[in-house]
Formats: structure tokens, sequence, C-alpha cells
């Protein structure tokens, strides 16, 4: 079929996209079939997904290229943080097995968030990206609600949804007036514009500063920057397991994502960098500051991820793409590792998260104290970790591009969260009279995504080259293709 | 229609603010979340005022899209608050502060 | 330019009102007025499918579902004394909304935003259709991911809470 | 083995390895040869890569060996690899040699522990992280390895987890270990930036071909110096070494005495080029470690509890190394490293087999008269304390002497006067212990067993014989083995000059007065703990004030912790739930309160978050709309 220039379909660039998306579909026509106690099977064909995309992420590897009137482009930036966010949906398929009842839905809405992630990251559009963070978000917030009978999770699945429709109204005028004032959606029509003298009328100008003060508020949500990230801890809390986990990592590497192509390039970094810095300045320490007093174990890697978002941001702001990359591939493993392990060890992958109940597994189960203990040694940054390296990385980023304000200040919030993490390692190596927490057996979904978890966080951690030959050479050629 | 678009622009930004003020004077979460349909509208008049000024189509299509999502969003949000709230008495946002420091 | 005045003052008046009303339901009809003048002020600016589709799908569909709910978990009234109160919200929220106006309104007064010369049926259904279905057809295709995870989500969330 | 020398650093993990793996299916005396068997192995190794570096010709006796590339981003260029010179040889023989005796004697120590095999997990554990200490070949590795060490002391202090104590023990020796690496961690920072690269051979050579601004150079050997002071146990972050004697006494010995408290002068050695550099920082080397020394010698002579006793002795003795590197002079200060590691690990293995066999009693005031029940121990414990005291004829006597009459030599008059006094005051707080766990009659409750077993008292055996004999290595104007053995290591870059004391040199003077002072201690000792002829602590606020360690701890619980609660109360937080304890622990609590003064934005109302959204969204407009 001859398919006229106008349309510029090229469907083989979203492919990975399509692919994990349609894979949902079938998965939800496949639900039909199943009883309710079957549905866990339905990890299969999903899982399937996930690799039919990465075979097709892997098959684009190397181009760059736009579709659809530059609504998507292809490039090794996109494609990395495709194969960060499959990996995420795989480890997060295999401890959703954890799950005490799986709703049918369960596994198309994940695949479908994912669908969101991997547009985030491909988004050269505003409107893809606005539609790419609701995907992800509508997604979530029915993966969040989808745990019966469970109060937390419902009280989590309301306050992310108001809160996170509050805040796209914020992205949504942001980029409403980034459109009013550069007449663009597309980024490389943005940076065309803004490049053009588009702003020489003083009220376009007016209008960029509001739309980039708005723009950066939603995606600051998104990211969990303070002050946007007041929802954190209760969602990250109250949410199943397994979702949380998903959250923690995927939402803010895909937040980051966007962010990061809608900047770079496109708006002068003096635009952005000074209001970035304070954010990431206030995340760090507020951060910090509070993951101390946390005694939940999903609400410390609440604050974690917090912490986490000021680094990204640290070094966003430093230009240190390779160290965010990188960091986040460590992050990745350490903070999915930990998730599982509490998702293991808990009754039901809902409750059990209290620090006390921790207590003496080392002794208990000590190759699961002893991973748990190994990865939030990661999170404490320890050599030789993977947590440790990806923070080297960009603190030398930081450093080297001037900040050193901010290296002092990340240093600073590494050293006061450190206590906050150290305190898991100590419960876990204290003994305790009662034995609670060691369920017989392990859940094995739960338990391989363990030691998938701490073997990152030591291929990471000693031998960080592995990763950063594939990831240096994803941001080399990142760049805002234009539109054909 | 030779209007000043501007004044499209201050009654979009006006109706935003009454639409953030509602959803944080406001404890009814159907309210709450009225007030940032509002909010989502505000937004909409805001696209198509710069539309019309650029006579471009992308701020038309935006609209299209999140009217879209917003009756994506509105049937997520009211399943969500019909679980949360199908057993209590008052509907209350306040009274959702289980998950707190 | 009468008329936008008249119909700005009723969007606001509404507006507010859907606010300020105790009552879930009025709070509902408010909105719904508002939304109907919206579409008005859409037409005035060109979109006129756009204004039509806000009836049929705001005031429409959207509403009556929130109507729907409201009367569902009987929440017609708030009562104001439940629950515990948070200090200074009012005054805070009031405040942080005529903030957040006041400095979107800055440097937006005093721009004059005069309309180019429009492309021929610019708004219309056809106009719109052409683009959504050429310039804008990948945003458009994803659409209907997000209308499928929200309605298969929704209907197993509450079929799965009973 | 000098090409692969990674087998020896190996070995260890392979024990930790199997234990951790197999430890079900092990015996006990399978986990024992497992254990004992990789570090003897490790040791013969080093024997025998000693002796191959001794046939190389000295200029090339640093071998380095690549074994992997760690980072290689662009310009970011950092491999691991090992660096075998005199220096890590030196320790590592310690390492192994000693390691190896106390592997044999926790066999006996532990034997009845429930946790047998985790304990030979953790102390295999320790030998590798602490040969990855010595052996790395740059800065980023030695801070892995640094870390190792403090993570596997932590462990082993805390290893009998019932007592609150321990548990407490090791946390405060985590954490002030960790203010120690973090300033490793911000030196090996502005190394990196100053030199772009952190692999020793690289630093050193630009040190001095494109040197950094002298500020810069100060910050980075102070920076060093907070990581040696901390890990070394010296002022003022000494206070957990006391608190570190929960752990089980072998721990004790080779951990707390033998080698990691001296990872300190080892990363002060390993940096000559760069304390070279900058005066100012050796300066600050010399005098923590003179004042340590002193204060520490006090301290020891008021402890009843018969390991804080030897703790004090071992901070101070540390203080001696510290002081001697700081002044450059390496090869005396590691001298006494090796030496001490000798009569200090035997002390502390004397004190086990007290303690084994009166059933855990660790009070001096509970002992006495043991002289006849524990033959061999009070030999061992005899000759420990000749050596430590700096009698004639025993090790300890050449390398105080080797190290004080070098610090006469170079005008160093007040810490020489330091050294000395300290000197004076070990005499009389060893044989103060001595006369009161071994002469008079016993004063304990429950009845003593007899000596300890064979495979605790070999052991022990071996290092009295070494304590005596050790010193020999450097027999004043004749030679100096140990001098002749390091000087290739001191000879690659420039500060090394002066590393080696000349050995026909000898200070007559010094030598002299501090012979006689530490004659004078034993005979003050004698006559107050043995003949009973003085009353003992005539001045009650003198011996309080020495007993509790010059108030350290109760210092920094009103100089951090305190005042952190206060401007924590200002945040508006609750200050009343602090339970105050001492030391830094309490510095992170009061970090704790100001993360409580930030509570109220997470309140868990809705509209609140909302709230606290829509501010920041217009402090963002705000500053967007007015000042960008």
């Amino acid at each position: 079929m001859h398919i006229p220039a106008v349309y510029d379909v090229n469907l083989s660039i979203v492919s990975p996209e399509l692919a994990l998306g349609l894979v949902g579909v079938l998965v939800l026509i496949l639900d039909l079939f199943l009883r309710d106690e079957e549905a866990r099977w339905l990890v299969v064909p999903s899982i399937a997904g996930v690799v039919l995309s990465g075979v097709y992420a892997a098959g684009l590897w190397g181009q760059a290229a736009t579709a659809f009137h530059g609504a998507v482009v292809v490039d090794p930036f996109s494609l990395g943080f495709d194969f960060l966010f499959l990996t995420v949906i795989l480890l997060t398929l295999l401890l959703s097995l954890r799950l005490p009842k799986l709703s049918s839905g369960h596994f198309a809405l994940l695949l479908w968030a994912g669908t969101g992630m991997m547009l985030l990251a491909a988004a050269s559009s505003l409107m893809t990206l606005f539609l790419g963070v609701e995907l992800l978000s509508i997604s979530l917030y029915l993966l969040v609600a989808l745990a019966p009978g469970n109060a937390a999770a419902g009280e989590a699945a309301l306050k992310y949804f108001i809160l996170g429709a509050f805040a796209t109204g914020f992205l949504l005028l942001g980029i409403a007036f980034l459109y009013g004032s550069t007449g663009a959606v597309t980024l490389f029509g943005i940076q065309k514009a803004l490049s053009g003298g588009a702003l020489n009328l003083p009220h376009a100008f007016t209008f960029l500063k509001v739309g980039l003060a708005l723009f950066l508020v939603g995606l600051g949500f998104k990211l969990a920057l303070v002050p946007f990230q007041v929802w954190v801890p209760d969602v990250y809390q109250g949410a199943p397991t397994p979702i949380t986990a998903f959250m923690s990592v995927g939402t803010k590497a895909a937040a980051f994502a966007a962010l990061l192509r809608s900047l770079y390039g496109i708006i002068p970094p003096g635009g952005w960098i000074p209001a970035l810095t304070v954010l990431a300045v206030a995340t760090l320490l507020v951060g910090s500051l509070l993951i101390l007093r946390q005694t939940n174990l999903k609400r410390l890697l609440a604050y974690s991820g917090i912490v986490n978002a000021g680094y990204l941001l640290v070094a966003l702001v430093s230009f240190g793409l390779v160290p965010a990359a990188y960091y986040l591939a460590a992050y990745t493993f350490m903070n999915l590792g930990a998730f599982a392990g509490i998702a293991a060890l808990s009754k039901d992958a809902e409750e059990g998260a209290e620090l006390p109940a921790y207590r003496g597994l080392a002794y208990r189960r000590p190759w699961l104290g002893a991973s748990l203990a190994f990865l939030f040694l990661s999170l404490a940054s320890i050599p030789p970790t993977g947590g440790f390296t990806g923070k080297f990385l960009i603190l030398l980023s930081a450093v080297a591009s001037n900040h050193a304000y901010l290296a002092v200040i990340l240093v600073a919030a590494t050293a006061i969260s450190l206590f906050a993490y150290l305190r898991v390692v100590v419960a876990l190596f204290t003994p305790a009279e009662e034995a609670g927490l060691a369920p017989r057996p392990l859940p094995a979904g739960a338990v391989v995504v363990v030691g998938i978890g701490v073997l990152g966080v030591l291929a990471t951690g000693i031998l960080p080259h592995l990763f950063l030959i594939p990831i240096s050479s994803m941001t080399h050629l990142f760049t805002i293709s234009p539109v054909p | 229609m030779n209007t000043n678009l501007t004044y499209y622009l201050v009654l979009g930004i006006c109706l935003f603010a009454v639409g953030t003020a509602g959803v944080l004077v406001r404890k009814n979460p159907l309210v709450m979340f009225m007030s940032v349909e509002l909010m989502w509208n505000a937004v909409n008049l805001i696209f198509l005022a710069f539309s019309r000024y650029l006579a471009d189509a992308a701020g038309q299509v935006f609209v299209f899209l999140v009217i879209t999502v917003a009756a994506a969003e509105v049937a997520t949000g009211l399943g969500i608050i019909v679980v949360v709230f199908r057993r209590r008495r008052s509907l209350d946002a306040d009274r959702l502060s289980a998950l707190k420091e | 330019m009468i008329l936008f005045g008249i119909l700005a003052l009723l969007a606001l008046v509404f507006a507010v009102f859907m606010v300020a009303t105790r009552n879930a339901v009025h709070s509902a009809l408010f909105l719904i007025g508002n939304f109907v003048i919206l579409a008005i002020l859409y037409i005035t600016l060109g979109a006129e499918f756009l204004g039509l589709a806000q009836i049929l799908v705001y005031a429409g569909a959207v509403m009556v579902l929130f109507l729907f709910v409201i009367a569902y978990l009987s929440a017609g009234t708030e009562a104001s004394e439940t629950g515990p109160a948070l200090a200074w919200q009012l005054p805070l929220g009031i405040a942080a909304g005529v903030l957040s106006l006041g400095l979107l309104l800055w440097g937006t007064l005093g721009a004059v935003l005069t309309p180019t010369a429009a492309p021929p049926h610019f708004g219309s259904l056809a106009f719109l259709g052409r683009a959504l279905f050429t310039t804008y057809l990948f945003p458009f295709e994803i659409t209907a991911f997000l209308l499928l995870a929200a309605l298969v989500g929704v209907v197993v969330l509450v079929r799965d809470e009973r | 083995m000098l090409q692969h020398s990674w087998v020896i650093l190996l070995l260890p993990l392979v024990g930790t390895a199997v234990i951790s793996i197999l430890g079900r299916y092990l015996s006990k005396l399978a986990t024992s040869l497992v254990a004992c068997g990789v570090v003897g192995l490790a040791f013969l190794g080093t024997v025998a890569a000693a002796v191959q570096l001794e046939g190389l010709p000295p200029r090339l006796q640093a071998v380095q060996e690549v074994l992997f590339r760690w980072i290689v981003s662009g310009p970011l260029h950092i491999s691991f690899g090992l660096l075998v010179d005199p220096i890590s040889l030196l320790f590592m023989l310690v390492i192994t040699g000693v390691g190896f005796l106390i592997h044999v004697y926790s066999v006996g120590y532990m034997g009845e522990d429930k946790n047998f095999r985790l304990y030979f997990a953790y102390l295999n554990l320790f030998i590798f992280t602490m040969l990855l200490l010595v052996m790395a070949n740059n800065f980023l590795w030695l801070l892995v390895g640094w870390g190792g060490v403090g993570l596997a002391s932590y462990l082993l202090i805390g290893f009998w987890y019932e007592r609150p104590s321990a548990v407490a023990a090791a946390i405060k020796a985590f954490v002030m270990n960790v203010i120690g690496d973090v300033g490793i961690f911000l030196a090996i920072f502005l190394i990196y930036l100053s030199f772009h690269s952190v692999s020793y051979n690289r630093v050193f050579h630009l040190a001095y071909t494109h040197p950094a601004a002298a500020g810069v150079m100060t910050a980075i050997t102070l920076l060093l110096l907070l990581g040696a002071v901390a890990k070394s146990a010296q002022l003022p972050l000494h206070t957990w070494l006391f608190d570190a004697m929960e752990g089980p006494t072998p721990v004790s010995a080779l951990i707390h005495a033998a080698t990691m408290v001296t990872a300190g002068v080892y990363l002060v050695a390993r940096c000559y080029p760069l304390y070279h550099l900058s005066p100012t920082g050796a300066t600050a080397v010399a005098v923590v470690g003179g004042a340590s020394a002193l204060l520490a010698a006090t301290i020891g002579t008021a402890q009843t509890d018969i390991k804080r006793a030897l703790a004090a002795s071992t901070m101070s003795q540390i203080g001696y190394m510290i002081m001697a590197v700081g002044l450059g002079m390496y090869a005396a200060g590691l001298f006494h490293f090796l030496t001490h590691a000798f009569f200090k690990a035997l002390l502390f293995m004397a004190a086990g087999n007290i303690i084994h066999a009166l059933g855990g009693e660790q009070d001096l005031r509970k002992m006495g008269g043991l002289a006849k029940r524990l033959p061999v121990t009070y030999w061992s414990f005899l000759a420990g304390t000749l050596a430590i005291s700096g009698i004639p004829g025993f090790s300890g006597f050449f390398s105080k002497d080797e190290l004080l009459g070098q610090t006469l030599n170079r005008g160093h008059v007040v810490l020489w006067a330091v050294g000395v006094a300290a000197a004076f005051l070990t005499a009389f707080y060893m044989f103060r212990m001595f006369f009161l766990a071994f002469s008079g009659s016993y004063r304990g409750e429950v009845h003593p067993h007899g000596e300890a077993p064979r495979v605790m008292l070999v052991p022990t055996v071996i290092l009295a014989v070494l304590a005596v004999v050790g010193g020999y290595l450097v027999l004043p104007g004749v030679w100096d083995l140990i001098g002749n053995f390091l000087a290739p290591a001191f000879s690659h870059w420039h500060g090394g000059a002066g590393a080696v004391g000349n050995p026909h040199h000898v200070n007559w003077l010094s030598m002299g007065i501090s012979v006689l002072l530490a004659l004078a201690g034993f005979g003050v000792a004698y006559q107050v703990y043995h003949r009973r002829a003085w009353q003992p602590a005539p001045w009650p606020f003198l011996s309080q004030l020495l007993y509790r360690k010059y108030y350290f701890d109760e210092l920094y619980d009103a100089v951090f912790v305190r005042p952190a609660v206060r401007l924590g109360a200002v945040f508006g937080a609750v200050a009343d739930r602090l339970v105050i304890d001492g030391g830094v622990m309490g510095l992170a609590r009061g970090v704790r309160t100001l993360g409580n003064g930030l509570v109220f934005l997470q309140s868990g109302y809705v509209r609140r978050y909302a709230l606290t959204i829509a501010l920041g969204a217009a402090a963002i407009l705000a500053y967007y709309v007015f000042w960008a």
C-alpha cells in the first residue's frame, strides 16, 4: 500500500512501544478465557511481550530517525531507556506473582504503563509527552488501586490520583504557554522558533518563562522533586509492593528522560539550570533529612527515591548524561532488589514493611538477609557497589561542570541518608527473639528478583565499563532529530 | 470577531486559579476532582486562544486530546473514589490520612 | 466584545459558585453551566467542532457520570464539621489561588494578541479531522490505548472490590 | 608469586565463600582447616613474594599487576590493580602471619561458640579486605578496602549480638569509621580533581611535575589524616576503640591491635610524597600522633578492664607510629608497627587466656595471683610487657628507641619529650596490669580454670618468642634490616629522603633517658601494685578523669548532640524523644531532629499536599516571572 508522504507513517520506529502495547491487548483477551486463579499464568505472554519489544528495540539500535511529523523519535537514547524500562517491567512481572490476588487486567495495565514510559523516552512532541505521561499515570492509578480490601492502597490511589491530575493541570498549562510562545508542539519546532527569533515579541518571552516554569512543575511532580514530592511517601507506602517498585524506578526514569530531551539543546541552559539547581538542593536536603526518621521500609525507600531524584537532577544540570544513565541502571537493580526483598518477606506483599520485623533476618535467612543488607549498602553508596560508582560519576560530572557546591551538598545528603540505610543493615544483623517475617518456602519470583538485583549491583559496582560502553554510545547519539 | 485574544487568556487564567483554589479548599474528593476538571478546561480555553492567534491546528488537536484524556481520567478517578468511599458515611478527603509521618 | 464580557463573567461566576457551594450536586450543576459557556467561547474562537464536543463529552457525559456517582455515594452535602480541621487551609488555599492568578497574569495582561488570518474552514470538523489523521495521527492513536487502559482498569477495579 | 599476588588476595575471600556457602555441611574441624588454611597459604605466598622481591634490583621493587579496568569512559580511566612493594609486603606479612596465628588461636577461643562458622567467615573476610587495603594500587580501591575493613570490624565487634553493649559498640565504631571514610573519599575527590587520576603512581608523579596549589595539598593531606585518625583511633575519633573491646578477644588482637588500626600508619606512609609536599599536613599528623600517644597512655593507667587498658595502650602505641610517619621517619614508624603487632597481639592473646580461664572476667580488680595457675600465660604476658615497656633486649626497646632517638636527632624536642613521658607511663600501666593480674592473691569470685588448650597456647608462645627477638632486625649501630628492606619503596618519588634512619647514628642520650624512665615506670608500678608500699590513686578527681577517658564521650554529647537537639527544637521538633547517648551516634540523632522539623510537610492530608504543590509552583513561577 502506498502511503502518501503527508502521513509520515513509519511503524517500525515505534515498534517497541507498539509491540508492548499490543501484547497488552492480547493479554487482556487471553484473560477472558482464564479463570481467576489461573490469571497468574498471564505472566508468560507478558514476559514474551517484553522480550518481543526488546527484540524490536535491539533491531532499531543505531538508528536515529523521527516519524509521524516529529511526534516520536528513535535514537540510541530512547532505545537505551527502552531497555531500562523493559528490565523494570520484566522484574516487576516476576515480582507481581507475589501479590495475594492478581486481578485480571493487572498484567495488561503493567504493559500499558510500560508503553507510556517508552513513549516518554521517545517523545519529541509535547503531545506525545502529555499522552505518555497520562498513559503511564492512568495505568498506575489503577494498578495502585487494584488491591481488593486493602484500605491503604485505596488511600494511596486516591491521593496519587487527585494530586496527579492536579499536577497534570500545571503541566498542561505549561505546555499551552510553550505552544503560545513558540507556535509549535514538536521539540524541533520549539527549538527552531527559539533560535529563529520568535521571542522578539515581549509577551512571547513572558509566555515562554511561564510555560517553562509550569512544565518543570508538572514533570517535577512525576520526578518527585521537592516541593512536589509530598505524595511520594504515602503512595509508595500504601501501594502494593511490586507496584511501588515499578513506580520508584520506572516513573522516575521516564520523567527524567522526557525532561532531559525537552531541555537539552531545546531551551538555552540559562533558562533552566538555575531553577533546577535550586530544586536539586531542596530535594537532596529535604529528602535526606526526612529519610532519617523512617521505620517503614517502603516509606524509607520512598524517601530514598526522593534523594535519588536529587542525584539525577545534579547530573542533569551538570550535563552528566552518562553518569545519569549509569546511575539509573544501578538504581534499577538496587531499588527493585530491595523492594523484592520486602515483597518476598511480607506475608502477602502488603504488610510487614516495618523495620523491627527485619531484626535478625541475617541469622534466620542468611542469604536473603545478606542480600538485603548488600542492597541497602548500595543505596548507602558504600563501595564497591553500583550505588557508589554511580554517585561517584555524578559527583565527578558536577565538579567538572563547576557545580562544586552541588557536589558538596550531594556528599552531605549522602552522608546524612547513610544513617537511614545503615539502620536497616543494623536491624538485619540485630538479634530478635521472635522469628517474624520469614515465610517458607520463600516466593520464587521475588527471590529471583533479589538475586538479579544483587548481581546487578555487583556488576555495576565492580565492572562499570561493561555498562559504560553501551551507555556512552547511547548518549553520543542523542540528538533532536529534525522533522523531515 | 476581532477581539484581543488576551482577554481569553486572562479568563482562562482566572478559571485555572479558581480551580486551583477549589482543590485546596474543598474536602469532598468529588468536588476536588471537579475543580481539577475546571483547571483542565481553563487550559483548553487557553490552548484555543493560542490556536486562534497562531491560526494553527496544533492547539485544537491538543484540546481534542485533552478532552479525550479527561474522559479517561474521569472514568478512572470516579472508579477509585467509588471504591474508596463505598463503605463510608461522609465523603471527606481529610479522613483519608492514615498514611503519613 | 460585549458578548465575550457577559460570557466571561458568567463563566467566572459559575466557577466560583462551583467551588463555593457546599452541595456537591449544585457544584456539579454549576460546573456544567461553566462548561457550556466554555463551549460557546470555543466556538467564538473558531473551534466549532470542539465546542460541540465539549457539550457532548463534558456537559453531556462526564458531568452526568459525576452526578451519578454523587447520587450513588449519597454524597450530596459536605459536612463541614466532620473530620479533623486543617489549620489555615481555607485562607492559605485562597491565597495560593490568588497568588498563582497574580503571577500568571503578570506580563500576560500587557500582551496584545490579534488573531492572524485563519485558513478556510478553521476549526471545522473536516479541518480538525484532517489534522488528526495526518500530522497528528500518532497522538490520536495513543489515545486508543489510553481509553482502553482506563476502561479495562475501572471495570476490573469496581468488579473486584465487590 | 610476585606476578600472581592476586592469589594471595583472593585466598581469604575463597575461605569466606566456602565457609558461608558450605557452612552447614562443614564440621568445626573442617571449618577451622579451611579458615586457617587459606590464611596460612596466603602467608606462605607472601613470604615467597617477599623473597622474590628482595631478589630484584631496588629500582624494580614495586611490582604492579593490573587485574581489570574498572571505569573507562572518556577521560576517566580507573583500573584495579595490585601493587606489591616493600611497604605493602611488610603489612601483608603481618596481616597473614599474625593473622594466621590468631586464626589458630580462635579455633580454641571460639570453640564453644554457636556461631563458630560465621565467625570464621567474618574473620577471613576481614583478612581479605585488609589485604585489599594494603595491596590496592590506587586510592579508590584503597577506599574499598578501607570501607571493607570497617564493615568486617563492625560485624566482629557486634559478633556477640545478644549483648546490647556489643551492638552499640559496633554501631559506634562503624559510624566513627564512616566519618573517616568520608574524609578519605573527599581527599580522593580532590586528588582526582587535581591530578585527573587516582593511581598512586600517577598521582605521586604528577604531584611533583604539575604541583597543585598548596592549599589543595594541605586539604588533601588533612582529609587523609581524618581517615587515618578514625581508623587508627587517634584523637579525636578514638572513643570507639574502647567500646570495640566488646568483640571476641582474638578479634581485638587481630583487628584492634595488630592490623586494622594501623591502617592509618599505612596510609600516611603510602602517601609520603604528598605529605612531603604539605608540611602542614605532615606536622598535623605528627602532632595528632604525639598527643594521642601521651593522652592514651594516661588513660591506660586508670582502666580496670584488662582489655580496655590494652586498648588504651594500642591507641598510645599507634600514636607513636603516627608521630613517626608524620615526622618523615617512615622506617622507624613501620618498624614499630611490626614489633607492636607482635607484642600487642601477644598481650591480647594472653589476656584472652586469662579471660578464658576466669570464665569471662575482665576486671583487673578481680584477678591476681594468676602466675601459678597460668604459668605459660604468665611468662608470655611478661614477655609482652617487657617488650612494650621498652626494657632493653626486648623488641619494643629497639623500635621505640629507634623512633625516639630519631625524633631527638631531628630536633623535635617537644614531641620527643611527649614520647618519653608516654614511655614512662607505658611501663607504669603495663606493669600495673601485670602485677594486678599475676601477683598477690586471687580476688575474684569464680573458680579459675587452668591453662587454655594447646591450640591457644602455641600461638601465644610463638608470638612471645617474636616479641622478644623481633627487635633484633634493627640493632643500633650494627645493622638495620628493616631500613634496608623498606628503603627501595621510599626511593621512587620525592619525599622519601630521610625515611630510613642512619643505623650508625645512635642517640645514646635518648636511649638512656627512655630506658631509665621505663625502669622508673616499672619501679612505681612495683611499689604500688606488687609491694603495696604506696597507696594507689591518691587523687580521686584525676583517677576519675582518666577512668572516664577525659570525658570525651561526654564532651561529644555536650558539643555535638545537645546543640543539635536544641537546633532541632527550634524547628519545632520533639526534643524529648531524643534519648541522649554519648559519642557521634548522637550527632546523627541531632541531624534526625532537623528532619523531624520537616515533618509538617508530610501531614497525610491530600489538600495540604496540593497546597504544598501549588505554593511550590507559585515559587517557581515567581522566579521565572521576576528574575529569569
